[in-house]
């Protein structure tokens, strides 16, 4: 049996339980999953992971998000190639939506097991906050803005906004999604639109994130699951996040529908994106550790470990042949969105981590300073945009 | 007692004997009063860490923090140091707590080994160039560790020892170089140059006079590097998580990993009892060795 | 027989080869370390170092980001606050320690004691205790003073103050160690001579005293500003950067674009320009205070 | 006239320690008194006492009929000159002299008018922009004077203000303190160990052995008639010669060595001298050498052990059997080493001491 | 025989600053040199490059004919003390007189047996087991000698070994410094600012100002003919006093100064002096006075400004007109300052300057 160090940054309590399906998926083949979580977010344990790598001492696997995060250690010819396994596997035919592959896939080969799709379009609402302020659980994004006053003098907070820099960010992509619609975003973020980005769509955007602003005053939290539990515990009214966030309700014992409701695309345009977590297998010189690799990305997308894992994690499959039975109302809201084909690239896949880094730098402090004007931001962004490659 | 012939003693009256000494005279109510006000403040937070984690979390939701806990529980203790969750690893602290003391152990002493046998040369070996060096380790103490992350990753890489223990002691004896090195300079030039003089008459060379003469004059310096850098090297976690691998994680890496990994709702009795066993080490090196510290400092350590 | 002048490479051969590893230090790592990291900060180094060069581009794009701007000037008043006030908290606690007090090693003891803690401690605590939902705004408002506004990490406006709080909290002990020993240093005769004089305590302190402490201060300075340059722990863990970009600081730009954000070049333009501040500051201060004389 | 300063049974104690044990000391008006003594014997400490900058455990002080037992430093009308200088090292000569008067509120232009005397009386005009790194040893313990100078106090305190000179400085400004009391006539109290200093300065010596004064007469008293042996081989460079006997007073006073027996004709005894063992002290330069030797009522016959040219003189280490001498000769002796040389004094001149009690017969 | 110690053009500078200019000295075998002059002048410096603890930066030094100037100090066969004594504070009185020994792999026997043998000539055998914090000032130097003694060297250098004593202390040691050179017959160079020891220590002296040598001579020749003024002033306790004026060498040598006009019979000038405005010196014990006085060729009645008693002696401090001088008497004295004091020497006994080079005439 070989021992696999795999390294990770899923530590809150629904991606550790997400986790462990996939360690017991992998020690059933016989060999041993040794985990390496490192908390925090990509950020703390992405130069952890780069270190390892360059200094030739890797882990036998790591998460990241998909998309061009690992381009250059691609390059540098430093992750391996895993078209074998892929073929063996026969990936190409089960990875839906098959755009999850292509964020794998550099110069035709493929680097990656990709292992579920997050969404970031989701708008979490608590039923019972807007019970106790005595308004209609909101059914889109307007409702919503609308139900804010009720829900201030209610005591509630009516948009729960931690302050790290990428949730704002987020918020601001769901809402361009869903109120200027995704070709705007793809045009933007894809083609680098100067024009797309200075024009009265983005302005509208831009009008609707100064709302979310008035909406979000007052949230003393800095993670995003200290958010979350906010619209669990019911002292906000909903918080705009990624199903990821659905592993927290679930480990809160919350039930979909009941206790709380979920707007994919913000209820206005039904959209998700597919952006998601990949593994990727550095290049070792230890035979056996390469065949554990292989091991592993099999496992990864084989049928039981994905239903296993996503059920834990939130997130949705990769694989459109799942039976996924035990899914909850929101969970299905997704896969059915997903098999209609509603999927759009995700910021990670269309932006380098530098552009990402640069819209969270502006848009956290968007949100966070009531004195910057939604022009002056757009103009920012424009910016943002022209310099991106 | 012959010869002291005094004069008339026309003059005793008034006071005599010592000054009355109230012992709550104004100044000294001034003086123990600010005392007792400012070390209660710099208690608070030891205090609100040590109530936190013997109070139960809905105790905490209840609020006041500074409150004492109505019901003692050690479980956040317990659960802190032993069974605390990363990823899948449910271990708790225990896991790291030699760890730590793995590395801790020998970077403190490469570190001391290394900044004193400099400061040593420095002091009393000044060859030509000297001075150059020795700015620049000054220079270096200003330089965040961050920017040096990867041109050391590289570094490791290229002399093999990247991954293991050592490449961890060389990484925390690079970083401790400077202050070390200063702090010894200063002290070895304030010891007599004429002792120094003396053991090379006496025939001993660079080594001999090191290590018989300097270093055993120099125990409180000795006390000061020691405890700068136990505490350094024990709270240090970007180091320990990015030069080694997971089996040589220290204790702060789990500590990162309780306090970040937010499972719901902040266990905040989990975190500080956390904390508390993290800073147990460098705390009760405080607590024993304080006054070698002072001493330590005062003997040399600040005579520029 | 050693009639001529040996070679000026071979004097001292024992010492110079126990310098070595100082030596390597200072040249391989701060300064070869240095260079490189200049070096890159010309290329559009992404997630690897690679010699792609851009000449200025990275600093172009530094000097036009806002968050840059405020770092710098967070740096700025988080330095200058700092400085002064652990300066003047730590002498006057080493003043009032030096009273000829009855327990003093106890109130030393617990003045130093933060010390002991990283800052990632420190600022989780005073995380806590400056939340106001539960730390000391709570508490206050709950005694019934309802208006009572203490949320220093909430409120943009005043988080470096919040931030200054814990890292004086932390370090003022080991200043006021420092400066303890230098007023035990001082010469007992000048405390007679001025109390002689009829000069009061405090007059002493401020006109004699001080000016006699200078080595101190130095060693003092060179801890305590480099901690400052270095500042990142404390913000990571107490702010994270925020509220919004309000408490970030250069070591953490730093930091974000070389990790975060994959942009090594932009992270080594960022870390140059720091570099090069207290290059300007440290090397002549050092040429003077370290070279030209012989002993101390 | 009442006494300048009035010690009354002063007692200092450090924790366990008495460093003063019911101390008493008259100083006149305008005299110069020296404290002299081995190290730690307590000189210092009295002169902290008198200062005001040690509290006392026991005892009053009287400085000028006022009882200053608990006044301030300050206030007691005393300036105070130590051994380190203690000048402030960041301020101006200037600065130094004038630091004390400023915080006392003396108008500016006395201030100025005061430093200006003050200068001149130590000729350290040129100086007074200077800072104090920047002045030789000398010039700074002048400025150090200074500072009690220009403060017009009645009583100056010394505590070994030229210990840290150099021997040249030291007897040239030992002459310019001598002149400034010449002049000013103030009491001065003056610690040293250095007997030179105390013989040349003082009006009167206090010898201080343990927290307690031996004997406080003028300098001529002190080294002529010790009241003690230990202050007659304090006193006195080389050291006095003894020779240890028996003193018999019962007919002509006589004393017997174990060299040799002599008659005690023309010494002047205490009031009632009682017999018994006793020491015979001599003072090198008492003795006479040579030819002259043989005209005086005591005489030895000795060799040569060591001889120490020093120029002005010349010393020799003599003995004659085992009893040893030290003999100061001319500066232009050809005495040498091994030579015989034959000695003689006066028992006129020597001073005898009891045995047990160490006091003068 | 060659010389012990030999020093050619030696050259030190401290970066910018040269502190030894081009020095020569010699030293014979067995010699007990002092190097004597102010602070600063450069003897330690000197000391140091004998001993290799300091670079050279031109010139040689032999030791015994055997060029050092690159050697280790402890290849030079020296042994050095220091003033601060120097001692390693963590090992035993034994520990430090043995370091030496086992550093250049002494058999132990052989240590053992040189240890006791210093210890027993320095009879400190009581305390070769306590540490040098346990040890008085006296008992260390004596161990610090000790230290140099044990390592049987041809050469002991001295810096200022006995400054941090006190008087008396340094009064003894001196003499057991000088048996011991008696016994011992090694070459010392011996560095010190105080006079009595260069004087009484010294076989021959170098008078040392701003790093060059003025003078190499015995104590004799340098105290009676100094070969400069500088050297006359610095040597002797009060200094000497100077007449300024002119001496005229036309016929019979005559001095003309401010106050009086002198023939100068029987002063033994140097080889070929010329005449021209010159400093007549003449030493305060040179000086008679009071009937004695009338009996001199040169004469002035002059006015008692100060007297200082030393108990042995008297020193008065008297001028006639501008001319002031110090005069030593008699310890019996009775003189008082305002007194009227005629006073008298011998040309013989003086020596005279060169105004312009200051050079003997
Ligand atoms: N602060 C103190 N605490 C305890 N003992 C002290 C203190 N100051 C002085 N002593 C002791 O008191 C005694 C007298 O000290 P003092 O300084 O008066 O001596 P001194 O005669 O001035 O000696 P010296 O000539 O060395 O200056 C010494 O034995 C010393 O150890
Ligand atoms: N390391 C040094 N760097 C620069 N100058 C020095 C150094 N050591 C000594 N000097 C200078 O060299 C000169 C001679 O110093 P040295 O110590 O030899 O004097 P000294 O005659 O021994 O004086 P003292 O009697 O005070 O010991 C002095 O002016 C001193 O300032
Ligand atoms: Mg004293
Ligand atoms: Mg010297």
């Amino acid at each position: 049996a070989t021992e696999l160090e795999v390294t990770h940054w899923w530590t809150s309590g629904g991606e550790a339980a997400a986790v462990a399906e996939l360690a017991k998926a992998f020690d059933a083949t016989g060999n041993t999953w040794v985990d390496g979580a490192i908390a925090g977010s990509g950020g703390t344990a992405r130069p952890i992971i780069v270190s390892r790598i360059i200094g030739g001492d890797p882990m036998g696997a790591f998460q990241f998000n998909h998309g061009r995060q690992a381009e250059e250690l691609i390059e540098a010819g430093l992750l391996r190639d895993m078209t074998d396994v892929a073929e063996a596997e026969g990936w190409k035919d089960i990875v839906n939506p098959p755009s999850l592959l292509d964020g794998c896939t550099v110069d035709g080969r493929i680097y990656c097991a990709p292992v579920n799709i997050h969404s970031w379009q989701w708008l979490w609402l608590s039923n019972k906050a807007f019970e106790d302020a005595g308004v209609a659980v909101p059914t889109n994004w307007d409702e919503y803005v609308a139900a804010s006053d009720a829900l201030r003098e209610a005591g509630k907070l009516p948009l729960a906004l931690g302050g790290q820099p990428w949730q704002a960010a987020g918020l601001f992509n769901v809402l361009t999604v869903a109120l200027a619609g995704p070709d705007v975003l793809v045009k933007i973020y894809g083609d680098g639109d100067t024009e797309m980005a200075a024009g009265p769509e983005m302005e509208r955007v831009f009008q609707a994130a100064a709302d979310a602003r008035d909406m979000s005053q007052g949230s003393n939290i800095q993670d995003w699951n200290q958010a979350t539990n906010m619209v669990i515990t019911d002292t906000a009214g909903g918080q705009v996040m990624g199903d990821w966030a659905q592993g927290e309700f679930a480990v809160a014992g919350e039930v979909a529908g009941e206790d709380y409701s979920c707007l994919p695309g913000l209820g206005v345009n039904a959209l998700i994106d597919t952006a998601g977590d990949a593994f990727y297998f550095p290049v070792v010189d230890d035979p056996d550790i390469t065949a554990a690799q292989d091991v592993l990305a099999a496992t990864l997308l084989s049928p039981e470990t994905q239903v296993a894992f996503n059920l834990k994690k939130g997130s949705l499959p990769v694989r459109g042949d799942v039976d996924l039975t035990a899914a909850n109302d929101c969970m299905n809201k997704g896969l059915e969105i997903l098999k209609a084909g509603n999927t759009l690239p995700s910021t990670t896949q269309l932006n380098t981590e530098d552009t990402n880094n640069q819209l969270n730098d502006l848009f956290v402090e968007f949100f966070n300073d009531p004195s910057m004007t939604p022009e002056d931001a757009q103009a920012r962004y424009v910016d943002i945009v022209k310099s991106k490659d | 007692m012959p010869d002291v012939v005094l004069e008339p003693r026309t003059l005793v009256e008034g006071p005599s004997g010592p000054k009355p000494k109230k012992r709550l005279s104004r100044r000294n109510i001034m003086i123990y009063g600010t005392l007792i006000v400012i070390c209660l403040y710099y208690l608070l937070p030891l205090y609100v860490m040590v109530v936190t984690s013997l109070k139960g979390m809905p105790e905490i939701r209840l609020g006041n923090i500074f409150a004492p806990p109505v019901e003692i529980t050690f479980e956040p203790w317990v659960k802190a140091w032993a069974q605390a969750c990363t990823g899948l690893n449910c271990e708790g602290l225990s896991r790291g707590f030699w760890n730590s003391v793995r590395i801790t152990i020998p970077s403190v002493l490469a570190s001391i080994v290394i900044a004193s046998v400099n400061g040593y040369a420095l002091a009393n070996w000044r060859f030509k160039g000297a001075d150059l060096f020795f700015t620049i380790l000054i220079f270096g103490a200003f330089i965040p560790y961050q920017v040096m992350l990867y041109p050391i990753v590289i570094l490791l890489r290229e002399i093999g020892l990247y991954g293991t223990l050592w490449g961890l002691v060389i990484v925390h004896t690079i970083f401790g170089m400077p202050i070390l090195t200063l702090l010894f300079r200063n002290y070895f030039t304030s010891l007599p140059e004429e002792l120094f003089k003396a053991a090379r008459v006496d025939g001993a060379r660079f080594w001999g006079i090191y290590f018989r003469i300097m270093v055993p004059m120099s125990l409180p310096i000795f006390v000061v590097a020691m405890i700068l850098q136990v505490t350094g090297i024990w709270n240090d976690f970007l180091f320990g998580v990015v030069y080694t691998k997971p089996e040589f994680y220290p204790m702060t890496v789990q500590l990162n990993n309780i306090v970040n990994s937010v499972q719901g709702v902040k266990e905040y009795n989990v975190n500080m009892a956390a904390t508390l066993l993290t800073g147990l080490v460098p705390l009760i090196i405080y607590f024993v060795s304080g006054k070698l510290f002072v001493r330590g400092i005062a003997a040399g350590a600040v005579k520029g | 027989m050693a009639t001529d002048r040996p070679l000026s490479l071979f004097r001292n051969m024992a010492a110079k080869i126990a310098a070595i590893p100082m030596i390597l230090t200072a040249m391989v790592v701060f300064v070869g370390g240095t260079f490189w990291t200049i070096t890159y900060s010309f290329t559009n180094s992404k997630l690897l170092p690679r010699a792609n060069f851009v000449g200025f581009d990275q600093y172009e794009r530094l000097w036009n980001s806002s968050r840059w701007l405020v770092s710098i000037e967070n740096l700025m008043i988080y330095g200058i606050c700092s400085l002064i006030l652990s300066f003047v908290i730590g002498f006057l606690l080493a003043a009032l320690l030096d009273q000829k007090i009855r327990y003093e090693d106890a109130f030393r003891t617990i003045l130093l004691y933060p010390f002991a803690l990283s800052f990632i401690v420190t600022g989780l605590v005073w995380q806590w205790i400056l939340n106001p939902d539960f730390g000391i705004q709570f508490i206050v408002r709950s005694m019934g003073w309802e208006s009572f506004a203490f949320d220093p990490l909430y409120n943009p406006k005043i988080v470096i103050f919040g931030v200054l709080i814990a890292g004086l909290w932390q370090g003022t002990g080991l200043i006021m160690v420092l400066m303890l020993a230098g007023l035990r240093g001082i010469d007992q005769e000048i405390w007679k001579a001025s109390r002689v004089d009829g000069i009061p305590a405090w007059k002493t302190y401020v006109f004699i005293v001080i000016p006699m402490m200078r080595p101190v201060f130095i060693t003092t300075l060179v801890i305590v500003a480099s901690g400052i340059v270095r500042l990142y722990d404390l913000i990571v863990a107490q702010t994270g950067g925020g509220p919004g970009l309000a408490s970030e600081v250069p070591a953490k730009y730093v930091y974000d674009y070389m990790f975060q954000g994959q942009n090594l070049g932009q992270g080594f333009a960022a870390s140059t320009m720091m570099l090069l501040a207290v290059a300007v500051v440290i090397i002549p201060w050092a040429m003077l205070e370290f070279g030209g004389k012989k002993r101390g | 006239m009442e006494p300048s300063i009035s010690i009354r049974d002063l007692v200092l104690r450090f924790g366990a320690i008495t460093v003063l044990n019911g101390l008493n000391l008259d100083v006149k008006q305008g005299e110069f008194v020296v404290l002299l003594g081995s190290s730690g014997c307590g000189k210092s400490t009295l002169l902290n006492c008198i200062a005001g900058l040690l509290d006392v455990s026991e005892g009053q002080i009287f400085i000028n009929g006022r009882n200053v037992t608990w006044e301030e430093p300050s206030d007691r009308g005393i300036g105070m000159v130590f051994q380190s200088y203690a000048l402030y090292p960041q301020m101006t000569v200037e600065g130094n002299l004038s630091f004390g008067l400023k915080n006392a509120r003396v108008p500016k232009a006395e201030v100025q008018e005061r430093v200006a005397r003050a200068a001149k009386t130590l000729q350290i005009e040129p100086l007074l922009k200077r800072k104090p790194a920047a002045l030789s040893g000398g010039q700074r313990q002048r400025v150090a004077i200074g500072r009690a100078l220009v403060r017009d106090v009645d009583v100056f305190l010394f505590d070994e203000p030229l210990s840290n000179l150099d021997a040249k400085l030291r007897a040239d400004l030992r002459v310019e303190i001598k002149q400034l009391h010449q002049r000013l006539r103030n009491t001065m109290i003056y610690v040293t160990h250095d007997q030179i200093e105390a013989m040349t300065l003082a009006d009167r010596i206090a010898i201080m052995k343990g927290g307690e004064v031996l004997q406080f007469d003028t300098p001529n008293e002190i080294y002529n008639r010790p009241a003690s042996r230990y202050v007659a081989e304090f006193i006195g460079s080389p050291t006095m010669n003894f020779l240890e006997g028996t003193v018999d007073l019962s007919e002509a006073p006589r004393f017997a060595g174990s060299q040799a027996t002599f008659d005690l004709d023309g010494y002047s005894f205490a009031d009632r001298p009682a017999g018994g063992p006793a020491a015979f002290g001599i003072r090198p330069e008492h003795i006479v050498t040579g030819p002259e030797a043989a005209a005086k009522p005591i005489r030895f016959d000795t060799r040569v052990d060591l001889v120490e040219p020093l120029g002005s003189d010349t010393l020799a280490w003599v003995h004659a059997g085992d009893q040893s001498f030290w003999v100061r000769m001319d500066g232009q002796s050809a005495v040498r080493s091994g030579d015989s040389l034959p000695i003689g004094f006066d028992p006129q001149r020597a001073n005898i001491f009891d045995m047990q009690t160490e006091a003068r017969l």
